[in-house]
């Protein structure tokens, strides 16, 4: 076993998400001193850089950190692409690659590589969770409005397989869009009950603040994945969070030692509720401390440490999980609210659970066996 | 009123002007002549304040001007119709007028209606931008513009320059009229004729030198000074 | 019937909204040729600065004017420093100054602000709706945008070429030293002018705070489609702007919601949901590239 | 363009001495002698990602050379040269995906995709001149860079990435050392190419075109119609240099597009200075090489690069080149 | 009789409301120089553009030897013999008076500039080049750069590149603006030699020099023609004297 553990984490850590990945980095060394700064009893040094949410900036750093620093495995992701771009240079290297969150569709099926495991999620599988609560309560006309890239086509089929069919509107917008004004007229026009929404960063913060302006709050209810629905978002949101309703994996509120510890060290050092990514971000700790501790150390073996990954007893803070074929998580969904805190603020109030240990849709087209 | 000694300067490391003297009293009409390139127009450009003279003492109405910021010194009362033009070409004719008006002293100040009288021209193309108008009319423009800053010295740069013999003749009997409301002026042209008939005192600049001064008898008599300086 | 005369209606008022920022940009280019990239940041200024403000006074109307004024501060000061080196330089040089003016920007905002999108509420007088004449339910607070930037846009349009001062602007525009020579501080008149495009550009900024979400970058954003605007409109005419922004407001907007019912009868609805955006999100530049062909110098020139 | 300072002149009276003209020679081309004597032993003296930082910094200096070319030839400012960047490394995408590996192949297909481009282009922007030419080879770039974001097959917004790099005749181009000297040698035929071409006639006419067109016209010249050949020049190396940036981070997304990658192009031409040949190369590994450094220390190193920037255009005029030429003693390239 | 090398048929064009040119009709014959005068803003420039090719006429012809290029570009009228100087000089700042003219040789030389030799290799051209300076008197001139000359030399350098285009048929906007009287002679000088190898279309309001050179004078007045003779026809024409020279001759 190797006297000292390098993990090369790869952030976004300036520009726009600049500080989405501040608040995973944090979540990621707050784990790291519950485990004493060491996974497995081994110490760790953590090598950080930054991908600036350009996959081109993310394939130099990652070369950087392979040829001069010699990292152990990588891990720290964000966005998507960024996973993609960072996947092909290092996998093909016998690299191991654990992200808390940023895996598409494609990485979890027919893309989907031994090499790579992701802690979080799925983006479609909320969506998916979304849909079948929307169909639940018996909405029968909604609005999908989604980002016009991978993921946005993601959000909305995952939707559409959860709910059971097609939604009245279907509305794409592109990146980085602002003015929502044509796009509310459409909603209006076709009269939802639920407007469900998948629109990434401040394309989401104005939609969300343009919605509740137009008047269709009274009698629309939004739908979002937590992640675009929680501490991360809540100072710029504003009032126009409030009874936003989302689906994701993880609560504050979840009832297990894990979490409980998470929750509380994470308030008292930045006095909130951690967001869904810092939660993530924990758990990506969580699960390398005992997969590293199951392969003895030996994390420079890819074997050895592939397989203590896949079959890691940790202990989450979203409790029973554990890695598919795909090297994605089966998972329970929960259904939370965006609602005034007791002390001031806004929190996710969690309502109920959706899917119980749920394997997201895209672990059939996935050949990897295990 | 205004005397310029021992100008000495030009642009950058370029020295143009090696002791160039002007001196204009009040009502004065004076004349700076000189071949082509001999620093005519830098000259004009120091007295404005356009550039600074290296060495050499301008002083206005009493008042050193020497550094003082192009403004403050068309403020302290010196209009200029400069080389070229310069007419504002998206300002109609109109505007160019309200924008330069400054108020004068007296019943003599210069108005928009005296300078519509001067040059009835410009009246006729009140509406009409500038850059659409044809040269002589641009020059009429530059005048009556310099002169709605009612200044007390009026420098005009070639103000005939590439004017049919007509309008040349009009600005030049212009020139006459305002000269006669007792308006300083240093004027700057070829047509010798010309300022033989205005013009009170004479100037001569020969490779950025003041070579030859005199009153309008002397220079019409000096021969020699045509010869060697002006090429005529 | 209804949906589309909506559809006008946003297109308006997206249009009137892009003129207010872009308004500050076209004078600055008007009038000291300058291209100035930090318009964008400015108008980022104007909204960190408001909702910053708003948490401090606790009212709206204070944190505008506050903004405004603030940028103008900011405005005056970066002429003062760095821009007024720039005037006698190239397009090139400016546009490479202006770029640094951004970066750096950029950076202290995100230091100031700790990266995290700000938040502005809109005002209580105008956080609902308005029912318009034929049954068309419009968010107040637009409005009220909107109609501060038709103000605007008379306010500029009256000043610049009614009045003595908009002459004086003009004409420095043209030709500097001949203003100096009739008796004005041309340098004064370009520090001012360039405060109140940094003014305008806050104000743009302090309004559009509770529309959007206030980030660092939100600047470059709106910065080229301002550009757009400004070309279009025939560089340095306020009102060639105004009417450009109308056009690229309507066109952006009918786009977004015509495109996909125009493409529906040839593809694939898969296909027409993904391809529609993109296509709708090229038509401003395929407006301009038009308007430029046939009018190289925009639509009114100078 | 009012204020490119130092001009291309055709300089006549060469010293007719041979050694004078040798010594002559070798001055007026130190700085650019060193830089591709930097280049050509890097591999040996420094880690391998100082190396790639360098292979990268040289990708990007040629693009923002032909961007140079164009303003100092024909007084061009485009905006619009991502379009050409990205088309280029698309271009490399899509051969890879319809089976082709053969580099020697690819990269002249990239080349002519790109030069295609900007003929259709170009001919359309070139009606305008100025600030409009600067926006509608902008807007052009935006369109190409929505339509190729949206094509599914591409990876939309998010790209896609690249199986591995192609190779020439056979060879791998994986090792960076020799895929460092590929582009090493790119770089230099594009320069002989570019100032070539800036001595020929038509890049004189070219240089009279950027200070007085009308008088070009009025001699007799088809002034856009040389433009239009020095743009398409421009833009088909700029393709080159975008299929090498493909290979280089074997990954291709919209972002290579994006207006932000033209802005930094003109950004490397004019801060290395845009009057000498070899400026953009200059601009482009100081810019990247400070990016590289900076940020070792701090995710704010914008907040230190601005100031940088603006220092440089006011108190630099020239741009780099020239000024490190001039310190190591006069002459020009 | 010959052919003349220029005709304008009943050439129209306005701005708004403003007639610039007003049905005009003219001829230059070969070797003739024909002096075009009038008053400001009575469209003398506005007429050499449109034979030049920057401004195209509403209606009316441009004939050219015969064949009507009233809707050709610029640089094709150029190729066919046409050269013009312009009214406010027009030169490349930063090129040397010599490399000036070789632009203007090479051009002439062959329609699509190469782009592989080398400009400064073209001996021919260069030797052309210095003969135009030397036409003009410039030869000392030849490595100065053309903003670092005088006023006058840049009218010069301006002739030397239109002599350098060979062309057939010279159109002179004002060609001694500006100029001192010692130069404008120099100048004179150097037209007075030109009109052996072409035919001049002169517009100038320096007399002397109209008198000197002109074999025939038309007058334009408010875009329209309003006579046309020989100098002492045109002189002593009295609606010519009404609207241009004046009357009495005291300035
Ligand atoms: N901006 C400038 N930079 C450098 N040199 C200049 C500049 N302007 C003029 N010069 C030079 O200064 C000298 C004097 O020029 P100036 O314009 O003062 O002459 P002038 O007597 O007015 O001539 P003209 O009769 O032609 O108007 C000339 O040799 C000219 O080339
Ligand atoms: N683009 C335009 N728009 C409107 N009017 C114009 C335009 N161009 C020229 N004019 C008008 O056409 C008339 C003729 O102008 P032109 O420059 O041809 O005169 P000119 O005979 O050359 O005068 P000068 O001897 O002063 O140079 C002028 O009255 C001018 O105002
Ligand atoms: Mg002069
Ligand atoms: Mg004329």
């Amino acid at each position: 076993a190797p006297e000292k553990i390098k993990i090369g984490y790869i952030s976004t850590l300036s520009g726009p998400a600049g500080s989405l990945g501040e608040e995973m980095l944090n979540a990621y060394r707050l784990g790291l001193e519950h485990t004493g700064g060491k996974l497995g009893g081994i110490p760790v040094e953590l090598v950080t850089g930054d991908d600036q949410a350009k996959p081109q900036t993310a394939v130099q750093v990652a070369r950087q950190m392979m040829e001069r620093d010699k990292v152990s495995f990588f891990s720290g992701l964000l966005f998507s692409h960024v996973v993609d771009a960072v996947n092909a240079v290092v996998l093909p290297r016998d690299q191991i690659v654990v992200a808390p969150v940023g895996g598409s569709s494609e990485t979890a099926g027919e893309k989907c590589n031994q090499n790579f495991f992701m802690v979080s999620w799925n983006t479609d599988t909320m969506f998916e969770a979304i849909g079948s609560q929307i169909a639940k309560s018996g909405i029968d006309k909604v609005a999908v409005i989604a980002t016009n890239y991978q993921a946005g086509w993601d959000a909305a089929e995952g939707f559409k397989r959860g709910y059971g069919k097609a939604p009245t509107a279907e509305i794409l917008v592109k990146l980085d869009q602002s003015d929502f004004g044509a796009e509310l007229s459409q909603i209006r026009a076709a009269d939802p009950k639920a407007v469900v929404v998948f629109l990434p960063g401040g394309s989401g913060i104005a939609f969300m603040r343009q919605f509740q302006q137009s008047g269709l709050q009274r009698t629309v209810v939004p739908y979002a994945a937590t992640f675009q629905a929680d501490e991360t978002t809540f100072q710029a949101l504003g009032t126009a969070a409030k009874g936003l309703m989302n689906a994701g994996p993880w609560s504050p509120y979840l009832d297990n030692p894990s979490n409980k510890r998470f929750v509380q060290a994470f308030r008292e050092k930045y006095g909130r509720n951690p967001s869904i990514l810092a939660a993530m971000s924990y758990d990506t700790v969580l699960l390398l401390d005992k997969a590293v501790s199951d392969a003895k150390g030996d994390v420079e073996n890819p074997a050895t440490f592939r397989e203590a990954l896949r079959r890691a007893k940790f202990p989450s803070i979203r409790g029973d999980i554990h890695f598919g074929n795909n090297h994605f998580p089966v998972q329970n969904f929960y259904l939370s609210k965006v609602a005034d805190a007791s002390g001031g603020g806004l929190h996710n109030e969690l309502v109920g659970s959706i899917f119980e240990q749920r394997a997201d849709a895209h672990q059939a087209k996935c050949t990897m066996k295990w | 009123m205004l005397s310029a000694c021992k100008l000495q300067g030009g642009y950058g490391a370029v020295q143009v002007l090696f002791g160039a003297d002007v001196q204009v009293d009040e009502g004065q009409v004076v004349a700076l002549v000189g071949r082509n390139g001999m620093g005519k127009t830098t000259t004009i450009r120091m007295l404005t304040g356009e550039l600074v003279p290296r060495d050499g003492e301008i002083s206005f109405a009493g008042q050193s001007i020497v550094g003082v910021p192009e403004f403050r010194i068309a403020r302290l009362g010196i209009g200029l119709v400069p080389e070229g033009r310069q007419v504002f070409p998206n300002l109609t004719v109109e505007e160019h007028l309200t924008v330069a008006a400054r108020a004068g002293e007296g019943g003599r100040a210069w108005t928009v209606e005296r300078v519509l009288d001067l040059f009835p021209r410009l009246g006729e193309r009140q509406k009409q931008f500038a850059k659409t108008l044809s040269g002589g009319e641009q020059q009429m423009l530059a005048i009556g513009r310099a002169l709605l800053t009612n200044p007390r010295l009026l420098i005009l740069d070639e103000a005939t320059e590439g004017l049919a013999p007509l309008v040349r003749r009009e600005i030049w009997m212009c020139l006459e009229a305002v000269a006669k409301t007792g308006l300083s002026v240093i004027v700057v042209d070829k047509n010798i004729k010309a300022l033989c008939r205005i013009a009170h005192r004479f100037f001569v600049l020969s490779k950025g030198k003041t070579v030859w001064t005199g009153n309008a008898s002397e220079f019409a008599e000096a021969a020699d000074v045509h010869r060697q300086y002006l090429g005529v | 019937m209804a949906i589309l005369v909506e559809q006008v209606l946003n297109g308006i008022n997206y249009g009137l909204l892009l003129f207010l920022i872009a308004a500050g940009l076209s004078l600055v280019f008007g009038v000291m040729h300058l291209i100035n990239l930090a318009h964008g940041s400015l108008f980022m200024v104007g909204a960190f600065a408001a909702a910053a403000f708003a948490h401090i006074t606790k009212n709206f109307l204070l944190s505008v004017i506050c903004a405004t004024l603030l940028a103008a501060a900011v405005g005056w000061l970066v002429e003062r420093v760095i821009v007024r080196k720039l005037y006698a330089r190239s397009h090139l040089d400016q546009v490479l100054a202006t770029f640094g003016l951004i970066l750096f920007a950029n950076e202290l905002l995100r230091w100031i602000s700790g990266g995290v999108p700000q938040y502005v509420p809109s005002p209580g007088l105008f956080s609902g709706t308005v029912m318009l004449p034929g049954g068309i339910e419009y968010p107040a607070y637009r409005m009220m945008v909107t109609s501060i930037a038709a103000i605007a846009a008379l306010a500029m349009w009256m000043v610049i070429a009614k009045t003595r001062a908009g002459m004086l602007v003009r004409a420095s525009a043209s030709n500097p030293t001949m203003v100096r020579h009739i008796g004005f501080d041309v340098g004064l008149i370009s520090t001012l002018v360039f405060a109140v495009g940094a003014g305008l550009a806050g104000l743009a900024g302090a309004l559009t705070g509770p529309l959007v979400s206030i980030e660092v970058g939100m600047g470059e954003q709106v910065l080229i489609l301002s550009f757009v605007i400004v070309v279009i409109g025939g560089l340095g005419s306020i009102r060639g702007t105004f009417l450009a922004a109308m056009m690229v407001g309507l066109v952006d907007t009918l786009g977004r919601a015509l495109m996909p019912l125009a493409l529906s009868g040839i593809f694939s609805a898969r296909a027409v949901s993904s391809f529609a955006p993109a296509l709708s999100a090229t038509l401003v530049y395929i407006l301009m590239a038009v308007v430029l062909i046939m009018r190289p110098q925009g639509l009114f020139a100078r | 363009m009012r204020h490119l300072e130092k001009p291309v002149v055709l300089d006549l009276q060469r010293p007719t001495n041979v050694a004078a003209r040798i010594v002559g020679g070798v001055r007026s081309y130190a700085a650019n002698a060193l830089l591709v004597a930097l280049l050509a032993l890097a591999p040996f003296l420094f880690e391998s990602h100082i190396v790639g930082s360098l292979t990268r910094g040289m990708i990007y200096g040629m693009a923002a050379c032909a961007v140079g070319f164009i303003i100092r030839c024909g007084g061009m400012v485009s905006f619009g040269h991502a379009a050409y960047f990205g088309l280029g490394a698309y271009s490399v995408l899509i051969a890879q995906k319809i089976g082709l590996t053969e580099a020697l192949l690819i990269w002249p297909i990239a080349v002519l995709v790109s030069a295609a481009a900007s003929l259709a282009i170009g001919s359309l922007s070139l009606r305008t001149r100025g600030v409009s030419f600067i926006m509608i080879t902008l807007g052009f770039a935006q369109m190409v860079y929505f339509v190729i974001s949206s094509v599914q097959g591409l990876g939309g917004a998010d790209g896609l990435g690249l199986q591995a790099r192609n190779q020439i005749g056979g060879v791998s181009l994986e090792s960076p050392t020799r895929f460092h000297f590929v582009v090493l040698a790119l770089l230099l035929v594009v320069f002989c190419v570019l100032s070539r071409v800036g001595r020929s006639p038509l890049g004189m006419a070219l240089a009279g075109i950027r200070q007085n067109e009308r008088r070009l016209k009025a001699l007799g010249y088809n002034t856009t119609r040389l433009q239009l050949t020095a743009f398409v020049l421009s833009a088909a190396i700029t393709g080159l240099a975008g299929a090498l940036a493909a290979e280089f981070y074997l990954y291709v997304s919209p972002g290579l597009l994006h207006w932000i990658v033209s802005g930094e192009l003109l950004v490397m031409a004019t801060l290395g200075g845009v009057t000498a040949l070899m400026g953009g190369l200059f601009g482009a590994l100081v810019l990247l090489l400070a990016e590289v450094l900076i940020s070792e220390f701090t995710t704010y190193w914008r907040m230190a690069l601005g100031p940088v920037v603006i220092v440089a255009v006011l108190y630099l005029r020239q741009g780099l080149q020239p000024a490190l030429q001039k310190m190591l003693g006069g002459g020009r390239d | 009789m010959t052919e003349p090398v220029l005709q304008l048929r009943a050439l129209t064009k306005s701005y708004g409301g403003l007639i610039v040119t007003d049905n005009v009709d003219l001829n230059v014959l070969p070797n003739e120089v024909h002096a075009l005068i009038g008053p400001n803003g009575a469209g003398k420039s506005t007429l050499i553009a449109q034979i030049f090719g920057e401004i195209t006429p509403d209606k009316g012809a441009v004939l050219w030897c015969g064949e009507e290029i009233t809707r050709i570009p610029v640089h094709q009228r150029v190729r066919k013999g046409l050269a013009r100087s312009f009214q406010v000089t027009s030169v490349l700042p930063e090129f040397t008076a010599l490399d000036n003219v070789r632009l203007a040789t090479l051009a002439s030389a062959s329609s699509n500039p190469s782009a592989f030799e080398v400009a400064a290799a073209n001996l021919t051209a260069t030797e052309r080049a210095q003969t135009c300076l030397e036409r003009v008197g410039l030869a000392t001139r030849s490595n100065a750069r053309a903003e670092a000359l005088s006023y006058g030399e840049r009218r010069h350098l301006e002739l030397a590149m239109a002599l350098a285009l060979e062309p057939r048929l010279m159109l002179l906007d004002e060609p001694m603006a500006g100029v001192g009287s010692d130069e404008s002679h120099s100048l004179t000088a150097v037209l007075r030699d030109l009109r052996q190898s072409c035919a001049i279309l002169l517009v100038e309001h320096d007399m002397d020099v109209v008198f000197a050179l002109a074999d025939r004078v038309s007058v334009l007045v408010a875009g329209r023609i309003v006579a046309s003779g020989s100098p002492a026809e045109v002189h002593e024409d009295h609606e010519v004297k009404r609207a241009y020279f004046g009357e009495e001759d005291v300035w």
